[in-house]
């Protein structure tokens, strides 16, 4: 077997494979130091920070549904001081490549934060949160709005030497155009998608079945939806895109790739099964023995859209 | 360090239309667990369900002092539960485990009281044997809604372990709630009047059941000044820290507390640590 | 057992029930009488037709999803006269309650469709399909633009006396505010979703699954977005609120209605299982029972969002 | 009129490391099947898979007469036919048929060929017997990638069928597509050399298999000016009409063409109807 190339780069930085745990999902990357080296993923994106620490929202955070699930976890966490203090020696010392994940209520917020981390030993890049559905104060005002997403993408590029990927919504009409703003902003790179604001109701008491009453759908079920946005977006902009949402197989992070994504996160499916970083790995070389693709960076946006012929295929 | 097993069905019991005690060849997992712990399993193809589900250890299974797997006490409620009744001989069920923060035995001559809450009787077999074999004498307070909902009874006298039942409609034990007899034994315990012949104050005591019993529970034995220890069930989507939805509010001082995640913290707590007004 | 009041106003239509098959999912309904008793349903939307009949695009034109599907049928239809001749009649003879989707490339096309079917006997409402993902020219364009929504809609009510129900898409940062601007333009009602614009690739071909590359997702998967749309929707405007998207039981049906849903409509879940309507309607009765509520329409929008309670139930 | 089947699974036979024939108890739907109709089947809890799969009913199953049930015979390609590969006894399939326009069966001295590629070998059990019982004569030219994908040769055998076989390896009968051996015959035929005994022009073909493969018979049939009904396979998503996925181009005069439901117009139709140049 020869050797495959799987890395893939996102801007200035170089990635050693394209699969990066998501944020939110993988809590600081600590908590899975036991399971997973945390040096083989391509990046680990921790959980969105705050500047002070936040309580979240009260239980039911997360309910299941059609192949998906929704959270309401309202960004809970230890404020970027801790996370500094506590969280980022342990990723320095096992060698993961940490992706920021920030989140603010202003834009000075975002400005604070990126200042603070680029001064940050072990950090490899920012996600600027724009996009969480589930909290009123979360950046979502940034993520809808093309202006928004522009100001705080260039006000953060021009205090940070770091990599910035702002990650955005897709609940909006026309995500692309959101990609183009962040590109004009001088953004390295855009991840996407954060989570599809819905709701689920306990017909039984007629109660939401989240505390929040509103909460971010994720998992398989909205992998459609999330494969057609990094298509367009990776048609509408230069800069790479980071594609998510869905994905729990490695053909799931090809078809991101291929659809026009660099590289990819994994949220959900991690919780699912927590060994399944090795499994993606394994199944994305094995396609690139099988279909002899030397650089993995090679399959990104290859998507074919000429017409099939047909084959006679003995069934 | 929790592992990922595909265990086989070893066999499977249904204890009445809705209960059943499903064992799983898991002896690595089965090896590792202290009492309280927990796996997270999941059965079916595709993505019904998604998610694992968190199941106490019941039972460690033994043959001839080898270890060979481990059992689920199951409540059918949902998808999971079901795939879990509905499961036969040979079928397979991903369960990794074991996780979470085990109860805290007591050495003898404290004495050591179970309470019970219908399905929360998994984690007190493991912890049974665990306290047995150290000599400590275990009293189990058990209730559930019906006679016919009380489960290993048998088991738990063959192990020396004194039962109180309580049943709601009054068809075995007590006539409602199991906190009735807990208190009254702590009532006759701080009176003087050693119902087991511990010395006042020698209790701990465990509990598992829903969180309103938890509640109770922790009040009456703050009541009574008897340590105990609760394990807490909150929704979890992960069981390893990663997603924050099992959180609990755990006090930080007099009038304030923090969302902490059970999977982690938990699902072991000191009852005087949770913020039981909040939630 | 009383008998309960399962009809619903949507306007000045009343609906024997609220449970209405979905455009597109249902053929014309003719094709479904021998399986089902059309005059049993609380209504038939039948499949989005063009003044012209139109061949559609070509297969693959559906593909399976997780707990979802695609389609990119492309509105293949006979036009409004071969429906008129050929279809209405035997669905008039059933007693079916007929909501006719119409589609338009232009407003005139849309002006010119409801004045033909005024004219017919037996239409009992018209939905405007201006939210079809799949082709260029289905009315996406009015759909996605609030003035686009209120001049279709007004310019349709000027020239009938039908009820008009615009169907909104769901591919838009705000829906509530297109129906509000539905509401303003004089819509009856409004129904809501539509699919989700989406795409699905196969890797080893890397050609998309789709003949039109990308198609609209529908099925459970899209449930708790479509719930959280219609609760948003309740909440901007008074006129009803027709709920549809991942319906597969009565209890689905009932979570949009106490989202705030009017009348629900069934799609995907008929495919699965032509004979549902009976245990929908079934099952909406057993719940209306067990909960004591006279009337199905009391049910709408009583979503309880006050904080809850904790029992002790007994485990 | 369909009907919607709970159907018990009677037995499975795997014939392969990819093929079985399952045996399902639902005799109504049995009853009323005529050659070349399918039905519409789903198997598991949840929504993986979400939607039904069409299959043809490969055998009646009779017993003493007596209807039992039907059987399917299925390839492994995805989720539902795995499904249907594990299946076991007792196992449940929801089963929704008879669907869609059977093949035209002739009566003698017309000889039937039935023309079948893999697993479009299952409308020919069902149409054979039809064909046996009136009298016709029948021919089943049969091609598979390798001998062992070559099935039930033996039903066919003891029904008095003749079978020409072709494998892509060579292994059994002619080396390369059936349509070969098809061709040949049909040569011989239009030569006067009747190879079965049939005046020539008297034959009615049949063909089931990859698209392709009905292309190719299609245009052989047309050709030797020989009748041809072909069942096609396209993606169905209910079977009934209501979805217009499993649309096919239908000639509507020299040149143009118009999309027929196959599940209603079809799977069976006239192979001159057919626009192959389309898609
Ligand atoms: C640490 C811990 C140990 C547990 N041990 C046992 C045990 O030994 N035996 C046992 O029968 N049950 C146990 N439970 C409860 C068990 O996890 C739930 O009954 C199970 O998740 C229900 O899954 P389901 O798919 O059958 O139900 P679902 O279809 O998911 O839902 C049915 C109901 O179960 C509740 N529920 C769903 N998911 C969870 C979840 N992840 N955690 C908690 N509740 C949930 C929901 O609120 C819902 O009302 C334990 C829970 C925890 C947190
Ligand atoms: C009228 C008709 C009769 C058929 N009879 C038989 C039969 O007797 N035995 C048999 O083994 N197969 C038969 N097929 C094909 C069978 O329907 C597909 O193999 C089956 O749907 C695959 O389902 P799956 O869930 O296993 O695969 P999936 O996981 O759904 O997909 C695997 C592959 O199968 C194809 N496929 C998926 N869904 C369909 C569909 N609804 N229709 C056709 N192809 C599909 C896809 O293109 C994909 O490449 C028939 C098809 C038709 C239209
Ligand atoms: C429980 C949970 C918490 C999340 N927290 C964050 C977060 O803090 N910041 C963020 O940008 N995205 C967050 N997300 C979104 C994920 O990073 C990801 O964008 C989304 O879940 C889609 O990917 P998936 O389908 O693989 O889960 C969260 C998602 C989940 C399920
Ligand atoms: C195959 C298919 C065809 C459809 N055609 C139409 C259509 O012609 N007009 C329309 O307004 N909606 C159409 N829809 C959308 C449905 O009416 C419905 O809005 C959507 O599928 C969501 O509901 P569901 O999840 O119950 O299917 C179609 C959906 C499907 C799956
Ligand atoms: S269950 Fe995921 S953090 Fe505890
Ligand atoms: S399969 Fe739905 S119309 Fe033919």
């Amino acid at each position: 077997m020869t050797t495959r190339d799987l890395s893939v780069q996102i801007g200035p930085l170089t990635l050693k494979n394209p699969v990066v745990a998501a944020s939110g999902c993988f809590g600081y990357g600590v908590e899975y130091a036991h399971v997973v080296d945390l040096s083989l993923l391509g990046g680990v994106a921790v959980k969105g920070l705050f500047l002070a620490p936040r309580e979240g929202h009260p239980p039911e955070r997360i309910v299941e549904t059609p192949a998906g699930m929704l959270n309401a976890i309202g960004l809970q966490g230890i404020g970027v001081d801790r996370f500094i203090r506590e969280k980022l020696p342990e990723l320095r010392d096992r060698r993961a490549t940490v992706i920021v994940n920030i989140c603010g209520s202003t834009l000075d917020e975002y400005v604070e934060l990126a200042r603070i981390l680029s001064d940050a030993d072990g950090v490899a890049a920012l996600e600027l949160n724009i996009s969480c559905p589930n909290i009123k104060e979360g950046g979502i005002t940034f993520g809808c709005s093309l202006t928004g997403t522009y100001d705080v993408v260039s006000a953060v590029k021009k205090v940070t030497p770091l990599p910035v990927i702002p990650k955005l919504t897709p609940n909006v009409t026309d995500v692309a155009s959101f990609a183009r703003a962040s590109e004009d902003a001088g953004a390295d790179a855009v991840s996407l998608v954060n989570t599809f604001l819905a709701m689920a109701i306990d017909v039984e008491t007629r109660r939401p079945k989240l505390s929040n009453i509103v909460g971010g759908l994720s998992g398989p079920a909205i992998r459609p939806i999330a494969v057609r946005m990094v298509y367009e977006c990776r048609r509408t902009v230069k800069i790479p895109v980071i594609g998510m949402g869905g994905i729990a197989s490695a053909t799931d992070a090809l078809e991101f790739m291929i659809a026009g994504a660099s590289a990819v996160q994994v949220g959900t499916a991690n919780f699912v099964d927590p060994f399944i970083w090795s499994k993606l790995l394994d199944g994305i070389r094995d396609y690139m023995q099988r279909h002899d693709i030397a650089r993995v960076a090679d399959l990104t946006g290859t998507i074919d859209t000429t017409a099939r012929e047909k084959e006679w295929i003995s069934s | 360090m929790p592992v990922d097993v595909e265990a086989r069905v070893i066999r499977n019991t249904r204890l009445s239309s809705d209960y059943n005690v499903i064992a799983l060849a898991a002896p690595d997992i089965a090896a590792a667990t202290a009492p309280g712990q927990f796996v997270m399993v999941k059965l079916g193809r595709g993505s019904t369900p998604l998610l694992r589900r968190p199941f106490s250890v019941f039972e460690v299974l033994r043959t001839n002092g080898h270890i060979e797997g481990l059992t689920l006490l199951s409540k059918r409620v949902g998808v999971t539960t079901q795939m879990l009744f509905d499961a036969v001989e040979g079928d397979v069920v991903s369960c990794l485990g074991p996780l979470g923060k085990p109860y805290t035995p007591v050495d003898p001559p404290t004495e050591a009281w179970m309470v019970a809450g219908g399905v929360g009787l998994a984690p007190f077999a493991t912890l049974t044997e665990v306290l047995r074999a150290g000599g400590t004498s275990v009293t189990l307070f058990y209730g559930a809604r019906t006679d016919r909902d009380l489960f290993y009874l048998d088991w738990f006298r063959d192990r020396g372990v004194r039962l109180v039942l309580a049943t709601e409609d009054g068809s075995l034990g007590d006539h409602g709630r199991i906190t009735k007899p807990l208190e009254r034994e702590l009532h006759k315990g701080a009176g003087g009047l050693q119902p087991s012949g511990a010395a006042a104050g020698d209790v701990m005591i465990y509990a598992c059941g829903p969180e309103p019993m938890l509640e109770a529970v922790a009040h009456v034995a703050a009541r009574y000044e008897r340590p105990c220890e609760v394990s807490v069930e909150r929704v979890m989507g992960c069981g390893l820290g990663g997603c924050y939805s099992c959180v609990i509010p755990v006090r930080d001082g007099p009038m304030g507390h923090h969302y902490v995640r059970s999977c982690l913290g938990g699902p072991v707590f000191a009852a005087d640590q949770i913020a039981w007004e909040a939630h």
